[in-house]
């Protein structure tokens, strides 16, 4: 959780300073993010991330400067290995990855591996339409998927009040037939043993379940975000309050919170000298990977590319 | 040889995909106990079992979605939309998903998808139950599209299609369902390469461009001109991306006129991409422009006026008197 | 109800006869769509239906002739007026206009005048990520709409089991935080009192309902549909036997069911003699109605179209 | 005469439309409280209130389906989509619903609406966000669409499209919203009708067509190109449904050469309509084919690729040059 914040703080310094164009502060959801990701098995299960989940990328291992290297602008969707990583590519479209994880845990009930996914997403995605179907197949085939809903209270400038009629996504699951529970979200070990629940309900055969973590985003939007335009400076101030990791911190000795500071201080400054050694794509990777083979097409428009160089 | 219709030939290939590697999974609306609405999936359910083959609830986009997620997975999925004008729920996941995953991943994720949607017009049928997407798919990178216009194609071609490792969007001209002729799965044919266009009648006074049903109206239209002397290439280009540029410009040079024919509408429908691929490629040798005898720029109308919107062989034949009469200034 | 059942039995024979390409019968949802449309207040209200609501189009008055003309497939959206008869167009598309009873529900709050949208969909229409969407906005902006669901218990070879998560589409009214309530559809007295209670809340500034009608489709998908490959005769004969014709037939004297045959019979007959009489649009209407005013191109793709029909 | 921010443009002619017309309403994802993440519908809500101005819950195809009820109840709704790739969600409202209401009802019903979309890229966004959808659009009968190359024609435009009768996508280039121009919007310009566009630069040799940002760029080219005497003339097309095909056809007819410039991928994009438009029509008078610089027909790239992707002016000027240097076998 240590390092999820100080990678994000650090993040944050690296936007100022102008190394990164821009970024999607995590801060106040490590507790979430964590919790939960910590409780999955990486040798069977899966997860499919949005743009703000750099704790659920900490607590599963994944390579952290390719991970960021999408701030970097460098590639869209990072440049981890999602399959080494069991982690989905970095995605934009808010709700957009939900459906995968259904398709994916119906893949791995046909293979009966007992994997089960895990997908994220915010209060503002629970109003996608892809969200609604995504749970409604998952009801229907009973399959092992995790739907994980971050509430952190906005989406962008629109309060959850104004999003989630009825005011709860763990609520619309009981009219899915399948599980939904809310949990704090800024409590870790509350977030982990529900996801564990969820889990082990979903290796069962019990189905899908929705976990509605309560919590908040307590940085702007994005680096260009200014949230005075929208909520208070009272509000903020009651949430950090709140924070995740002081209510962490205070189940821990002073001694293990500055082991865990030194810890995080290491990833960090070598999560940062990676981060800054990756450099851009070579400009020939303009045409890669858009088919397995490149087309007629793609080889000619990149032969007239290059002669545009030289000329 | 046996004789099959392309929904027959259809069925077959699926069948033949199934058995040929066990990760092939075929699902949409209808398509398992059902057969499909169209038949195109009948009896795979009860051969290949309720795992393989299986019916979905009815949201477009979550069956795309889906596949996405078990290509990720592994599986192959060979999901239907029930028609074309249903796919456009589902444009945001072939699009921002479906075409990029493997983009995205820098090529670690596959994608080996075959969306097959009953497509284009003719059938009288209800509103958004004819329409043309191929202008629309073929827009967009990481997307290959392709067309049958007989049973033999449509078997040869599913097969390829499933067996791409791309995400392959198979557009069924449904007013062909029913044609029948013959051909022999079972035989070897040389498969042409994704990507190649077959000359189904050769001819020297100028080409016709088509793809889908039009390709059986611009043979038959072929066949009256000759009655007149006037000997027309009819060109099936299939693949409508990546689009057969390199045949596309050897038959245009040799007839050095051409006429493109598809249902959409003409406003930036495929038919202006073949316009200018020819154009940039037998500018020097064309002796006149490229005439496109398409689909009005209006709602797929209702069956009243079907008839008047498609590209009729009076109008194909027009555009071949139009482009064989033109001078220079 | 009788008028629409009989009018759908002759639409069915005028297929047989090849007179309609194609009809999509509506036989045994004649209580839940007469029911419900009966409540309605033409004056101020609006409906938005699908595309087999012929029992709607019945009980809101609205030209006969001109809404089966969809099925001669004279024009899609059928030749009634929309707007004179409070029912939006012929619509096709799965769930596709229900956001639009959102929106113009909204648009009725916003002038105040105490009307409500109605928008009828399907149990495989609930499954559209469209429906969610309406719904949360709905809940959202608290707007007079009534969600009505005709469950009847397919989806051309879907059934309900396999199609619906949790088994009730009004079970999902809670997770917005709105009223869902399941009416039994063959019972026409009670689709009535739901739909007015709905009506009355709605306009009362209480939000929208979703009614379930919980009915069957005795025909088939449509005329081109083979239910004996998905279905069995014993549920069908069950059915049957609830047929919410014989329910209300069972409360009237047969000097009052024989008054309403011939009523019927006369409707029908007036209404078979206007189809009839329908001639197809003039084919220069290819062009009309795509704008206000129609472009350039269209104008020049007219012409030519004329000169090679002249040709 | 006061200068503008493209964006400052466009939220003067909201304001305006609001204060003309009390039926036009503004909504989508923080376009209230926030103002649009672009800040153009910056202060309406505080001016016009929380019923002309208001935020949605996110999801695209509402926000369309929601726009289709209020044209339906008598409103002229203006929604906005965050960003260009979001649309996609909502593609079957727009495409099966908003382009074919007056359709479908005979004229009956009226569909007033416009669409903001900031659109195109050029500012190295994240993905999704520097997305080109003119073709699609551009293929739908029954929609309109319109890109401002400038805050003065922003303004204009805007108010046209509001006040049209008829669905308009009006398609904000993003990375134009910081350029300032002098203009006054009080003043009464003789307003060109829907459909045509303009020449933003006379010339003979050749006709750059562009839309959106591209206009800019073209023009950038044509200054290099007259330091060693060659002309260009830069035809804004502004219209990208329906087009100008005489205002194509006029210039091109005086220049005799033409390159089409977008930021969409090369097939099947706009650029293909623009060649076989000006082919069709200029086909005597041509002397060289219709170049098309274009983004390549890969998925819209990272910030790190950005630059080699969209047409550049190096680009621009070699496919100039082709066009100059052609010559006929
Ligand atoms: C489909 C889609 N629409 C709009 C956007 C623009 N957008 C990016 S983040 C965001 C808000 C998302 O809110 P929420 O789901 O609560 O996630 P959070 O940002 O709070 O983590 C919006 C509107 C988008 N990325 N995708
Ligand atoms: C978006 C969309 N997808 C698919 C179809 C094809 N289709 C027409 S009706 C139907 C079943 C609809 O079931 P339901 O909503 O229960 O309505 P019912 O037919 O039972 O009245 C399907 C799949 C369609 N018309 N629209
Ligand atoms: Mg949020
Ligand atoms: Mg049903």
């Amino acid at each position: 959780m240590l390092v999820a914040r100080r990678l994000d703080d650090e993040a944050i310094a690296l936007q100022r300073q102008g190394v990164l164009p821009a970024y999607a502060p995590a801060k106040g959801q490590e507790a979430a993010q964590v919790g939960s990701a910590a409780a999955l098995d990486l040798g069977r299960d899966f997860a499919f991330p949005c743009y703000r989940e750099l704790g659920v990328a900490v607590a599963m291992g994944v390579d952290l400067a390719g991970y960021l290297a999408t701030h970097l602008n460098l590639w869209h969707g990072g440049l981890y290995d999602p399959l080494a990583s069991r982690l989905a590519p970095f995605n934009a479209v808010v709700g957009g990855p939900v459906t995968h994880a259904v398709g994916w845990a119906m893949g791995a009930k046909l293979d009966d591996t007992g994997g089960a996914a895990i997908t994220y997403f915010g209060d503002g995605a629970s109003s996608q339409g892809d969200v609604h179907e995504a749970m409604n197949f998952a009801g229907v085939y009973r399959l092992p998927v995790i739907f994980f809903c971050q509430n952190n209270g906005w989406a962008i400038s629109v309060p959850t009040a104004d999003q989630v009629a009825g005011g709860s996504v763990a609520a619309r699951a009981a009219g899915y037939g399948i599980e939904g529970v809310r949990v704090d979200g800024n409590d870790v070990t509350a977030v982990f043993e529900a996801t564990r629940a969820a889990l082990d309900r979903a290796r069962d055969g019990g189905g899908p379940t929705v976990i509605e973590a309560m919590t908040y985003r307590l940085g702007p939007h994005s680096t260009s975000d200014d949230p005075g335009r929208y909520r208070t400076l009272d509000d903020e101030r009651a949430w950090a309050g709140r924070d995740p990791l002081l209510r962490a911190a205070n189940q821990l000795t002073a001694e293990e919170v500055a082991a865990a500071e030194e810890h995080a201080a290491t990833v960090v400054s070598r999560v940062r000298d990676d981060l800054l050694a990756l450099g851009a794509p070579p400009a020939e990777e303009l045409f890669s990977f858009v088919y397995r083979e490149p087309t007629a097409a793609l080889l000619e428009q990149q032969r007239a590319w290059k002669e545009s160089l030289d000329a | 040889m046996p004789e099959f219709s392309l929904q027959q030939a259809l069925n077959l290939a699926l069948r033949h995909a199934c058995e040929d590697d066990d990760r092939v999974l075929i699902f949409g609306e209808d398509v398992g106990t059902l057969g499909g609405v169209f038949r195109v999936t009948d009896g795979l359910r009860d051969k290949f079992g309720e795992h393989r083959v299986f019916d979905t609830p009815l949201a477009e986009s979550a069956i795309m979605g889906m596949a996405v997620g078990l290509a990720m997975a592994g599986w192959r999925p060979v999901p239907e939309i029930q028609f074309d004008g249903f796919s456009y729920p589902a444009i945001d996941q072939i699009v921002n998903q479906v075409a990029r995953m493997h983009y995205r991943s820098r090529g670690v994720l596959s994608m080996p998808i075959t969306l097959r949607l009953p497509s284009f017009g003719g059938i009288k049928a209800p509103e958004h139950h004819g329409e043309s997407l191929e202008a629309l798919f073929a827009h967009v990178p990481g997307l290959k599209v392709v067309s049958p216009s007989t049973p033999g194609e449509g078997y040869h071609l599913l097969r390829q299609a499933i067996a791409d490792p791309d995400p392959v969007i198979f557009l069924e001209p449904k007013s062909r369902y029913w044609h029948r002729e013959t051909f022999d799965p079972t035989e070897a044919v040389e498969q042409l390469p994704v990507g190649t266009s077959r000359i189904v009648r050769p001819g020297r006074h100028a080409t016709l461009v088509a793809w889908g049903a039009m390709v059986a109206r611009c043979l038959q239209a072929a066949e009256l001109a000759a009655e007149d002397g006037v000997e027309l290439e009819v060109l099936d280009l299939r693949w409508l991306k990546p689009i057969d540029a390199a045949g596309l410009a050897e038959s245009v040079a040799r007839t050095r006129r051409a006429v493109v024919v598809h249902e959409a509408p003409l406003t930036a429908g495929l038919g202006a991409e073949v316009s200018a691929l020819i154009t940039e490629r037998c500018f020097a040798g064309l002796r006149a422009p490229v005439q496109r005898v398409t689909g009005f720029d209006v709602p797929y109308p209702s069956g009243a006026l079907e008839d008047e919107y498609l590209p009729s062989i009076d109008r194909i034949l027009t555009a071949v008197q139009t482009t064989l009469e033109y001078r220079r200034g």
